[in-house]
């Protein structure tokens, strides 16, 4: 390629073309178990997140089937009403806290995360291998309390776990909230693992504007998940002890405050969300560049953006609780701190619009889930506004508005976002083609079961419907058949999609080293990269959306 | 009371307190900049995937990487727009929280899973009957978990806690029904936590409030005590035909051996069923949890207590 | 590379009296600390206390864990921690202070307890100005003698 | 940057790890990875702190009353024994740096015995609180009067003295495994990593006991 000037320097260059990818390197169950190779951990996170979106999503099914009816649907025979509410706030449990801890949290920055970041950097591996292994199996220790914790006396405190409801039911709160502790240090030492290896392994010549801007969002994820997670720890922990031996902090009969309890967990989980987010603008910019030919509009912009959405969304957490007796002051000024954060939002989403300008915009699968990630996530985003403006949140929520809100947020943002990239980056991690054509029908069927599922939900959410609700007025039955015939169409769409990956792996035609002609390092390897990324070291010349057919003739000297 | 506007009608419920139409208002504000952004950022990106669709291979690309003047603006007309709804929302959330003066008091307890409102003058029901046009002020509180009173015609939501009071007024003008729900996760009926407001006349809301006192005069104690046990939700939890629920079902329960769950026996009769209303926790009944409030002792009057025993006792068992 | 004041990795090392000198100034302010809760200092006590605190604090970071040598992003990583910590303080504390602002005589935010505290407060002062009542009334009707 | 020359060099220690260029980066690597981990602890401990200072307000007369029912004695011997624990870490520390071998192992054994000392007086303190009902929560069975929410002091008292003592106990593990590596002579001027990122965690411990001891102890 005319354009590379990624030069490799050092050793090694001598008995490049027959080593084996790292795939191929060793062999056994032993080899991926103990492995400290960051792209088989990766690996390794892909396989378990999608197990465990396997068995959220069918959770949501259940959920949705169950809500046919304005009584309920009795799908798992449940033997008179009140046991069937009891298993309906259970399953809504299990799917919240299942998608929330064991995927979402982890979903791009653990697997493609862990894939792509020292490759990016053009680094033998992240800077602490035995540590990545570690927070891998921390990650499996973790979900191991959790998955206990469905199968002996399952959840029904929604995954939040508010006090003093949580101290008080018979389920098994002790062993989710334990899970969910561990894996808050999975999420810490992966966190950790990152700002070290950005800081210190960039490749010769990758100064900070030339980053990724992947890498920038795993960067600020980072950052988050080091700075906020240990605060939810101890707080699950003082949880733990609240229901063994009564210590009275969340207990208003020994004095103590339930809503202290709100504090401490939403300032960790309002922050949490844009970990959840912030990998997924990462990756929707490199991908809208690669597959438009344009380099970014306004890299400083997006990449300062994700530093400042990082930093303000340690500051808005009150604003889940509007209204649940925080003084009107905190109120107000945490509704003023969630605007702020709402602008660098807005930037990126221009920008990436802007950098489809004056592009060879070329309609891969990758790019149809950018388009549906822009879509899904610019009413994502725009329907916060609502949430953030004081007097409307009021009416709004712990409706279903809220619901459709962070759907559209997480599902149709960051899923969507994480699904494309697995396209995208899916011939570098196993050097396999897939089928381009079943791979739009399968996007185009999750775009639209996706919106037909949750835009109902924020009409019968501003008409009153609140949420965690097992049975409801017959009024909103229209829009939740709607709703629930979209999540089948979903369903449909993202099974699809997990053909298109195993006939893939099966059968795919071999995968080049470079599909896309994309300019950023983990390009110049070969596809999949052997076992040590490079060969020697490589050194970079320029910025990471400097693709050949820009025309840089026409540039007028300024931008 | 202005009109409400046609999308407003579409997204929202009949809106039905005076701060309503200020939430309302904004809500169609943001509802109109939120189509106006959506169709720009959309309708770009459609029109970009059109024009700038991939026609050679090797087809050329704009060298632009960014316009300051473009992202000065675009940062800065949203921010302030943004401003704007912040102040407008910060407005109508101080008027939901400042609660007028001469406001008429109601206390709401909320439980699993009913809500209980006590009058001015002592009464209790759990179906709340408001004045029209007079502010009315509810000072809530739980007496287990959190729970959340929430009245969507009137736009007014606010948390119930334990051991504290939280605040919520609302001025209705319109007379009607209108449906209150719990909208914080408070466990199994969670989803039948709901009640009704009723909006009417101040001669009709202190008719309603003497009634509460005890039982109507005329009326047998067992119709009187049949009323309380929809008026107490009793409904929530015991069916009165025998069928299932969150605690043991009314019917044939009078005079029968009750199998408690420390394994002993207990007789079922006026007395033990008495003690129960009062003092749930005492005797639980084998296969049940002890999650009734232990509350009812307060809430009726002597003569209600007496007539939902009569009540109760009436609904059978061998004798 | 290793010299008198640094080693192989080029990191500095301090000389034996600094961190003498750092040891003996902490124990210092222990006694400082112990002393000032012993006078009786009132609203002060408790912000002098974490002067104190924050100063030895200070001598263990850059001293003992050679933040003054370090590099600079480590002292913006430990710095960082602290800021986001006071962020997270600040906030919970006006809201946990400020939940009655708007009318507090009609008690938004009542624990049983306070209350039981207010009324014995209130008690012992009614007590307190009673005696003193009387005490007056004693001593007026000594003046009328 | 002149990597060749340092590669070259970084092949003296063999506890090079080839993913680094070399023992510099190697070792700064370690150290910021450290820092980061100490900033997370400072975030997990400022839970309880918030707690403390939340409580506190609410109950200002329970603080007062009840923190007379700590030893402030055994509490200012016990700042003393960490403070100079400090000190003999930071000394092991300086000892690597200077390649003195024998003085390692001294010093890091000054700060086991230290944190030993620490662990005792804690447990007759806890003894004694304990024997007395003075405990959190629901376990409180206090005989004396204390006013507002004793129950909370204690609970706050417990967990922040106890997620400490978790910390110190921690460290005595990792301190005795340096106290292996440094007698079997692996660390020098040239490598001191473990060293030295012990020692910061260590301070650290005794960062957060400095404002313990006050706060719990002393405070009026």
């Amino acid at each position: 390629m005319t354009a590379s000037t990624i030069e490799t320097a050092g050793h090694g260059e001598a008995h490049g073309a027959e080593e084996p990818s790292y795939l191929a390197a060793k062999k056994g169950l032993m080899s991926w178990i103990f492995t400290v190779d960051h792209k088989r951990i990766g690996v390794m996170y892909l396989a378990s997140i999608g197990l465990f979106f396997l068995i959220g999503g069918l959770l949501a099914l259940g959920v949705r089937t169950m809500l046919l009816n304005p009584e309920g649907v009795n799908i798992f025979g449940a033997d008179n009403p009140a046991q069937y509410k009891d298993w309906y706030n259970q399953v809504f449990t299990l799917h919240g806290a299942i998608m929330v801890f064991l995927v979402i949290v982890p979903s791009i920055p653990a697997s493609l995360g862990n894939f792509l970041l020292p490759l990016q950097l053009g680094a033998k591996d992240v800077a602490f291998p035995k540590l990545n292994l570690a927070s891998f199996h921390i990650y499996f220790v973790g979900s191991l309390f959790m998955i206990y914790a469905i199968l002996s006396h399952s959840l029904d405190t929604g995954w939040t776990f508010y006090t003093p409801y949580s101290t008080t039911t018979s389920t098994s709160v002790i062993a989710a909230t334990f899970g969910a502790f561990i894996l808050g240090f999975s999420s810490i030492f992966t966190g950790l693992n990152f700002i070290v290896t950005v800081h210190k392994m960039r490749a010769p010549g990758l100064t900070w504007d030339r980053l990724p801007l992947l890498i920038w969002g795993l960067y600020a994820t980072s950052v988050i998940q080091v700075l906020a997670t240990p605060v939810v720890a101890i707080t699950l922990l003082l949880l733990i002890l609240e229901r063994t031996i009564g210590i009275g902090i969340f207990d208003p009969t020994l004095g103590g405050d339930p809503v202290l309890y709100q504090h401490f967990f939403w300032f960790y989980s309002h922050p949490v969300v844009y970990v959840m987010i912030l990998p997924a603008f990462g990756v929707i910019s490199d991908m809208i560049t690669a597959h438009s030919r344009k380099a970014i509009f306004g890299y400083k912009a997006i990449a300062a953006s994700s530093v400042a959405i990082a930093f303000i969304g340690f500051l808005v957490w009150g604003h889940h609780m509007f209204v649940s007796g925080q003084s009107p002051i905190a109120a107000t000024v945490f509704s003023f701190l969630t605007f702020a954060v709402a602008v660098p939002t807005a930037i990126k989403v221009f920008s990436w619009v802007a950098t489809l300008y004056g592009g060879s915009i070329k309609f891969t699968a990758p790019m149809w889930y950018v388009y549906a990630f822009l879509f899904l996530f610019t009413i994502g985003g725009l329907t916060g506004i609502y949430l953030g403006a004081l007097s409307v949140d009021v009416h709004l929520h712990d409706t279903y508005f809220v619901v459709a809100h962070f759907h559209y947020v997480m599902m149709g943002g960051t899923f969507f976002a994480f699904i494309g990239a697995i396209h995208h980056w899916w011939p570098k991690m196993f050097g396999k083609m897939y089928n381009e054509t079943l791979a739009k029908v399968a996007c185009f069927l999750s775009f639209t079961g996706f919106n037909l599922t949750f835009f109902s939900q924020f009409i019968m959410g501003a008409q009153g419907m609140p949420r965690r609700y097992a049975t409801y007025a017959a009024e909103f039955q229209a829009y939740h058949v709607a709703s629930t015939i979209g999540s089948y169409i979903l369903a449909a769409g993202l099974f699809t999609s997990l053909f298109v990956m195993i006939h893939s792996l099966l059968k795919g035609e071999k995968a080049p080293q470079n599909p896309w002609n994309a300019v950023s390092l983990e390009w110049e390897t070969t596809s999949p990269p052997i076992e040590h990324n490079f060969h020697g070291t490589p050194v970079v010349t320029h910025g990471p959306y400097d693709f050949p057919e820009i025309d840089e003739s026409q540039a007028t000297g300024h931008h | 009371m202005m009109m409400t506007p046609p999308l407003a009608a579409f997204w929202l419920p009949p809106a039905a307190s005076t701060f309503a139409s200020s939430v309302d208002n904004l809500f169609n504000f943001i509802t109109l900049l939120n189509i106006f952004f959506f169709i720009l950022i959309v309708g770009a990106m459609a029109y970009f995937a059109v024009k700038y669709k991939r026609r050679s291979e090797d087809q050329k690309t704009s060298p632009i990487r960014g316009n300051h003047a473009i992202e000065i603006a675009w940062s800065a007309i949203p921010g302030v727009l943004l401003l704007v709804i912040f102040a407008w929302g910060f407005q109508g959330f101080m008027h939901m929280s400042v609660v007028p003066e001469d406001a008429e008091e109601i206390r709401v307890t909320g439980q699993k899973w009913s809500w209980a409102f006590t009058y001015p003058n002592g009464g209790t029901s759990n179906e709340l009957v408001v004045p029209v046009g007079e502010p009315v002020q509810l000072t809530m509180s739980s007496v287990d978990v959190l729970h959340s009173f929430y009245v969507p015609a009137f736009r007014a939501k606010r948390d119930v806690l334990p051991n504290r009071y939280t605040v919520l007024w609302f001025q209705s003008d319109e007379p009607g029904e209108y449906p209150v729900y719990c909208t914080e996760y408070c466990g199994t009926s969670h989803s039948e936590m709901v009640a009704t407001v009723r909006v009417v006349e101040r001669d009709a809301y202190e008719a309603f409030m003497d009634e509460l006192g005890g039982c109507p005069d005329g009326e047998s104690l067992e119709a009187c005590g049949e009323v309380m046990y929809t008026r107490y939700a009793c409904n929530s939890c015991h069916s009165n035909d025998g069928a299932g629920g969150v605690g043991p079902t009314f019917a044939g329960l009078y005079g029968t051996q009750r199998a408690l769950a420390d394994g002993s026996n207990v007789l079922a009769d006026e007395t033990y069923i008495a003690n129960s209303i009062v003092n749930p926790a005492d005797q639980i009944a084998e296969g049940f949890q002890p999650v009734m409030p232990g509350n009812y002792g307060q809430q009726l009057s002597e003569e209600q207590l007496n007539a939902l025993v009569a009540y109760i006792t009436s609904l059978g068992g061998q004798e | 590379m290793a010299d008198a004041h640094h080693d192989e990795l080029g990191a500095h090392i301090s000389p034996l009296q600094t961190y003498f000198a750092v040891f003996g100034a902490l124990l210092v302010f222990t006694v400082l600390t112990y002393a000032v809760s012993l006078a009786d200092l009132g609203p002060f006590a408790f912000p002098i206390a974490m002067v104190v605190a924050f100063c030895k604090a200070f001598l263990v970071a850059t001293f003992f864990m050679h933040l003054k040598y370090d590099e600079r992003f480590n002292v913006v990583v430990f710095v960082s921690s602290l800021f986001f910590v006071s962020v997270f303080a600040f906030f919970t504390i006006i809201d946990v202070t400020g939940r009655g602002a708007l009318r507090p005589e009609e008690g938004y935010y009542v624990f049983q307890e306070e209350l039981d505290a207010i009324a014995a407060m209130e008690a012992a002062a009614a007590a307190e100005e009673a005696t003193a009542a009387g005490e007056e009334e004693a001593e007026a009707d000594d003046d009328d003698h | 940057m002149g990597h060749a020359a340092d590669h070259a060099h970084s092949g003296h220690s063999p506890f090079f790890q080839h993913h680094f260029i070399d023992m510099r980066q190697q070792a700064s690597s370690a150290k910021l990875g450290m820092w980061l981990f100490l900033a997370q602890e400072v975030l997990f401990f400022s839970v309880l702190f918030m707690a403390y200072f939340i409580f506190r307000t609410l109950y200002p007369e329970t603080w007062l009353v009840a923190h007379y029912k700590l030893d402030a004695a055994l509490g200012g011997l016990n700042t003393v024994v960490l403070l100079f624990s400090s000190l003999t870490m930071a000394l092991a520390v300086r000892a690597a740096q200077v390649n003195a071998k024998k003085q390692q192992v001294i010093m890091l054994a000054v700060t086991i015995a230290c944190a030993f000392v620490f662990l005792v007086v804690k447990y007759f303190e806890y003894m004694s609180k304990i024997g007395k009902g003075l405990l959190p929560g629901n376990l409180y069975s206090y005989s004396g009067d204390i006013p507002g929410a004793p129950e909370l002091f204690f609970t706050v008292y417990f967990c922040m003295t106890g997620l400490h003592g978790i910390h110190v106990v921690a460290g005595i593990i990792v301190l005795f495994w340096l106290l292996i590596r440094a007698g079997k002579g692996h660390f020098n001027s040239g490598y001191y990593s473990p060293m030295e990122n012990v020692g910061l965690y260590w301070h650290l411990v005794d960062l957060v006991w400095i404002f313990l001891f006050p706060l719990l102890y002393l405070v009026k």
